[in-house]
């Protein structure tokens, strides 16, 4: 009941407009491992986000609860609050365009009080030179390549040390070769230090190629329909993903998902040709 | 599209410009004999620039203009920020705002004249809602089309509302106020001139129209001329000044 | 069925003093599906460009069929990277476009845009404007503008590019099952390695810019193809040859001092690397 | 509606392990939430015009009179004359719209279009711009033998600028892939400037023209106003001249209706031509 990481539980949402209501979530029900790397996919508008924007506090829930390493953080009418112990690493990308880069990653430790402003750019610094980014200190998030915008991103997500790190498909519209970079990026970081991580994407073979655990989630209302284990060991590089275990594993996601993603793409024709 | 381009004849169009000018007042053709000659206002100029009188009315206006613009920005853009950030301010303040909005600010003139016995204030005030409306609205904008990733970004990594209001709505909507400013600079000018030659005593506009009762036409336009060197220069200054105040955003306010 | 076979001899396009395209020989061949790759930026959209006819070659030829391609025409069609649908045209009418300009009678145009349009299960859409549609639908309804003129070559310009994963999937099958209905020559451009493989008879790797070609790779998997090939041994093998190749150009890159390149050579050499050696010396720095 | 929703609730009764307080969904209707934002743009203008009204009796505040003075100065003009006033000053302001629009979206599209006139007519154009439009009314007194065309100069030439920059601004902004997919599908020039060039400007053209008609009323305003000669800015002007002073605040609002309602009508106009945008 207590143990560490990240439990979401009966999680269902609905949401309420001027046309009426939509199910987003239904009973979903999901378990991060302490220091784990779990990843859902599903296909587009199944609510993969609506799941992680509840997480984040970013949304609410009407039925069940979130409990972040055994504490409640969500539930039905306890309206949750964003916090630092959840940092997000956002779709488009979430770096503040106004700020440089070094002041982007202080930003959390300064503004949450943990450091001094110079302490905080002394660990930032640290931490940027230690993954390879010094030299981009000083410069804002729209002069740097987009490979280099999601390192710092993620880089200003860990620097206050969260609970768990929440990422929204965050290599989401990135070319095959960027994208096979910032896997070897995240990967590497996971490798030295484990964190709670909660993965959404639907890139399957990023989502095995990442994860400890894939779970496919159904279209709309979104529910967990099947998680497998990805029995890869670590460190994982990508000669991997020749391997027989990750071919295997591919074909049975595919499968899961495909079925999924036609019905989607079906209900989205339909409702467009209303 | 061909980007061809053709130096020689953007002096040639000018040249042009000019010489058809003083051809149409030299032949009067149709009424263009009451109008003064390229020389005559160069001459009129040359008098002019070296005359008290035009530090004067170059000063006066130039005073009552950054007046307006500095009261509009200083109530315009929190007023704007709020709007755009908080729903129930907006839906609280925003109808007033459009409810005021279509009436023109030379229509205030009368009523300016009005509410402020002094001249000087009636003039400012007129300047001040030619500019209010352009600098409340792009900062409503400005506030708007912050990408509610940056809010959220915020939130999660501790931010409280102020800070939130600091970091993210200040900063986001920095460009788009930057533009507002400008675009009320221009307005603030239009309704100088009006208010000027309606009202003033001093000033440009009030030059220029002093010129047409005593029937000192070229004056009229040099007064046009000095009027758009002084707006364009500001103009120049306020993009200048946005440029250092969104440094992350080189190009936004080229134009 | 030999009509459509577009040749590169010794082509090479310079933008001033920038050079895009080396001294490039290959051949299109007719009725078959070839795809560019290579790293972003390195010069596959001026290979399209050259052969819509929207730029002409600094040196060497272009020919269609034998003959110098002059200017554009709708023999060779291009489907654009951003949909470049007409927005201020109905789907119907923006199929309709070709054949117009080609003095087909109006009747005679409806009908085969319709039925291209019904091919592409776009029935019911016809009246609908471009931002009405799905992205998947507006990819679809680009295709239908260009087959309906039954053009010699296709050119598709990373057309699946920033649609999610599993759109792009069915996109691909669409593409796969039309072309193997009826093959024209097509030469698609992408980044993405599986799309690649998937699609194609044969794969053309292109080296970074200048771009010049590297490797031509024959994909020998069977047609009809369906999704369960992306994961059998075969099309794992050809993944990473084309993967090794393309990192081998970025290294290049590397060694000419391109920023970003840098990048991609660091995580790499680091993840061939011991990883526990890397995590204590990482460990030993953050701890001063 | 109502069904699915008890359902979800049923089953979130059913199945939800939650002990604490639930609150079930409040059903939001549209009268409500259309209520409810018709309710605070009551308040906001109640708001308003209270606020008028108590600086109307504050003796020491700036001199305005009150709402109700306004309204009862209202009720008291000549209909007649009051909605000559108005037909004059929308008439002026139409002309010359109308003629900056011809005038001005050719011109613009000329200059878009070909770098030769954009080299030989922009920088003339773009010496006129920082002059302040207001600035020419001696000028257009001094050509102009009549009234009447002085003022209708004064819109035109407001409205003129606008109306000519967009139209530049939409023409050359045109994607290129409009015009290689127009060319590759075999379009001719005459095919390529009706149906894709201008269409894909057109919504940045109604752009200019909607900010034109704005300055196109301010002008005629400030014509009005020295001329003296008939329409709203004339009969605002001589309630302040005659000491009428709540007539200024009439002539206010109606400037500001009739402008907006003309705004609003290039609007719906933009809205019927340009009927592929959202």
């Amino acid at each position: 009941m207590s143990s560490a990481g990240l439990s979401i539980r009966h999680v269902g949402k609905i949401y309420m407009s001027r046309q009426g209501w939509t199910q987003a979530l239904d009973d979903c029900s999901l378990e991060v491992p302490g220091r784990g790397f779990s990843v859902v996919v599903g296909p587009s508008g199944c609510g993969k986000t609506t799941l992680l924007n509840i997480v984040a506090g970013f949304d609410d829930l009407t039925q069940g609860e979130v409990r972040l390493d055994g504490n409640r953080i969500a539930a039905p009418g306890a309206s949750p609050r964003p916090g630092p112990d959840r940092v997000v690493v956002f779709q488009h990308g979430g770096l503040f365009p106004w700020m440089t880069v070094l002041d982007n990653v202080c930003y959390g430790p300064v503004i949450q009080k943990k450091m001094t402003a110079a302490h905080a750019r002394e660990a930032a610094r640290r931490m940027l030179a230690s993954v390879g980014l010094s030299g981009i200190e000083t410069t804002y998030p729209g002069d740097l390549s987009s490979s280099m915008r999601r390192r710092a991103e993620i880089i200003r997500a860990l620097i206050g040390g969260p609970k768990v790190l929440l990422m929204d498909e965050p290599f989401r519209a990135l070319d095959a070769l960027t994208k096979s970079v910032l896997h070897e990026f995240l990967l590497r970081l996971y490798d030295r230090e484990p964190y709670t991580i909660f993965f959404i994407t639907h890139d399957l073979m990023e989502a095995i190629y990442l994860g400890d655990s894939v779970s496919v989630m159904t279209t709309r209302p979104g529910r967990i329909k099947q998680v497998l284990g990805v029995p890869l060991p670590r460190p994982r590089s990508h000669k991997m993903l020749g391997s027989g275990t990750f071919l295997k594993l591919k074909e049975q996601v595919t499968e899961a998902v495909h079925e999924e993603a036609v019905k989607a793409f079906m209900a989205g024709e339909r409702e467009l040709a209303r | 599209m061909a980007r061809t381009s053709y130096p020689a004849l953007r002096v040639a169009s000018i040249a042009l410009l000019i010489a058809i000018w003083a051809a149409l007042v030299r032949f009067g053709v149709y009424r263009f004999g009451f109008i003064p000659s390229p020389w005559s206002v160069l001459v009129a100029a040359a008098a002019y620039v070296t005359d008290r009188d035009f530090f004067l009315d170059a000063a006066s206006s130039i005073y009552r203009v950054l007046a307006a613009w500095g009261a509009s920005a200083v109530i315009g853009i929190p007023l704007g920020l709020l709007i755009g950030w908080k729903r129930w301010f907006s839906e609280l303040t925003f109808p007033i705002v459009e409810l005021l909005r279509p009436i023109p600010p030379i229509a205030w003139i009368p009523a300016g004249i009005l509410f402020f016995p002094q001249i000087e204030l009636s003039v400012i005030f007129i300047c001040f809602i030619g500019s209010f409306f352009p600098i409340v609205l792009n900062t409503i904008a400005g506030v708007k089309q912050i990408d509610q990733t940056y809010f959220r970004a915020a939130s999660c990594l501790g931010a409280n509302d102020g800070e939130i209001f600091r970091d993210v709505v200040v900063r986001g909507a920095m460009p788009s106020i930057m533009i507002g400013l400008a675009v009320g600079m221009g307005i603030n000018w239009m309704a100088l001139v009006a208010a000027e030659m309606i009202a003033g005593e001093h000033g440009l506009g009030y030059m220029i129209w002093e010129s047409y009762s005593l029937a000192r036409y070229p004056r009229i336009v040099v007064g046009m001329i000095v009027i758009g060197i002084i707006g364009a220069g500001m103009s120049a200054g306020i993009r200048f000044f946005g440029r250092k105040m969104v440094p992350w955003q080189r190009s936004l306010i080229a134009s | 069925m030999s009509a459509g076979r577009v040749e590169f001899r010794g082509v090479t396009k310079r933008f001033g003093t920038k050079q895009v395209l080396a001294d490039c020989t290959f051949e299109f061949t007719p009725a078959r599906f070839t795809a560019l790759i290579g790293p972003s930026a390195c010069g596959k959209t001026t290979i399209i460009d050259l052969i819509a006819g929207y730029e002409r070659p600094s040196s060497g030829a272009v020919l269609l069929d034998g003959k110098s391609v002059d200017g554009p025409g709708w023999d060779r069609l291009v489907v654009f990277q951003e949909t470049a649908l007409f927005p201020w045209k109905s789907t119907l009418h923006n199929v309709m476009f070709g054949p117009l300009n080609r003095h087909a009678a109006r009747r005679e145009a409806e009908r085969q845009a319709r039925a291209m349009l019904a091919r592409l299960g776009l029935e019911g859409f016809e009246t609908k404007y471009p931002h009405q549609l799905s992205g998947g639908m507006q990819r679809r309804a680009e295709l239908a503008r260009a087959l309906v003129n039954s053009p010699l070559v296709m050119l598709l310009d990373e057309p699946f590019r920033g649609l999610d994963a599993m759109t792009r999937e069915l996109m691909q099958e669409y593409l796969l099952r039309l072309f193997e209905e009826e093959p024209v020559t097509t030469v698609f451009i992408t980044t993405e390695i599986e799309e690649a493989i998937f699609l194609a008879d044969r794969i053309l790797v292109v080296s970074n810019a200048p771009a010049s070609l590297k490797r031509v790779i024959e994909v020998d998997l069977p047609r009809p193809r369906d999704l369960k090939m992306l994961s059998s041994r075969r099309f794992a093998e050809i993944h990473s040859k084309i993967l090794d190749l393309m990192l081998e150009e970025v290294k290049k890159a590397f060694a000419e001092g391109a920023g970003d390149a840098a990048e991609v050579i660091e995580s790499y050499g680091r993840a061939a690397r011991s990883q526990s050696a890397d995590a204590s010396g990482e460990a030993s720095r953050d701890g001063t | 509606m109502a069904k699915v929703a008890d359902r979800v609730l049923n089953e979130a009764e059913a199945s939800s392990p939650t002990p604490g307080p639930r609150t079930p969904p409040v059903p939001v209707s549209r009268l409500s939430l259309g209520l409810r934002a018709a309710s605070y743009q009551l308040i906001s203008i109640a708001l308003f015009l209270l606020v008028w009204w108590a600086i109307s009796t504050i003796p020491w505040a700036i001199r305005i009179p009150s709402p109700i003075e306004v309204v009862s100065a209202a009720a008291r003009l000549d209909p007649q004359t009051f909605l000559d006033d108005m037909i004059l000053s929308t008439w002026r302001v139409g002309l010359g719209f109308v003629i900056a629009a011809a005038v001005g979206i050719p011109l613009g599209i000329a200059i878009g279009y070909s770098p030769l006139v954009r080299d030989l007519i922009f920088p003339s154009v773009e010496l006129f711009r920082p002059i302040p439009p207001i600035a020419w009314i001696p000028l257009a007194i001094l050509f102009f033998p009549l009234v009447e065309g002085m003022i209708v100069f004064l819109t035109f030439y407001g409205a003129f600028f606008p109306i000519v920059y967009n139209t530049v601004a939409g023409v050359s902004g045109i994607r290129a892939t409009y015009i290689r997919a127009g060319k590759s599908l075999g379009a001719s020039e005459w095919t390529l400037f009706w149906q894709i060039v201008l269409p894909a400007a057109l919504p940045v053209i109604f752009t200019g023209l909607h900010i034109a008609i704005s300055v196109a009323w301010l002008m005629v305003v400030a014509g009005e106003m020295i001329a003296n000669r008939g329409g709203v800015g004339a009969m605002t002007w001589q309630a302040y001249q005659t000491t009428q002073y709540p007539r200024i605040f009439v002539g206010m609002a109606v400037i500001g209706i009739l402008g907006y309602l003309s705004s609003l009508v290039v609007r719906l106009v933009a809205r019927i031509i340009v009927r592929w945008e959202q």
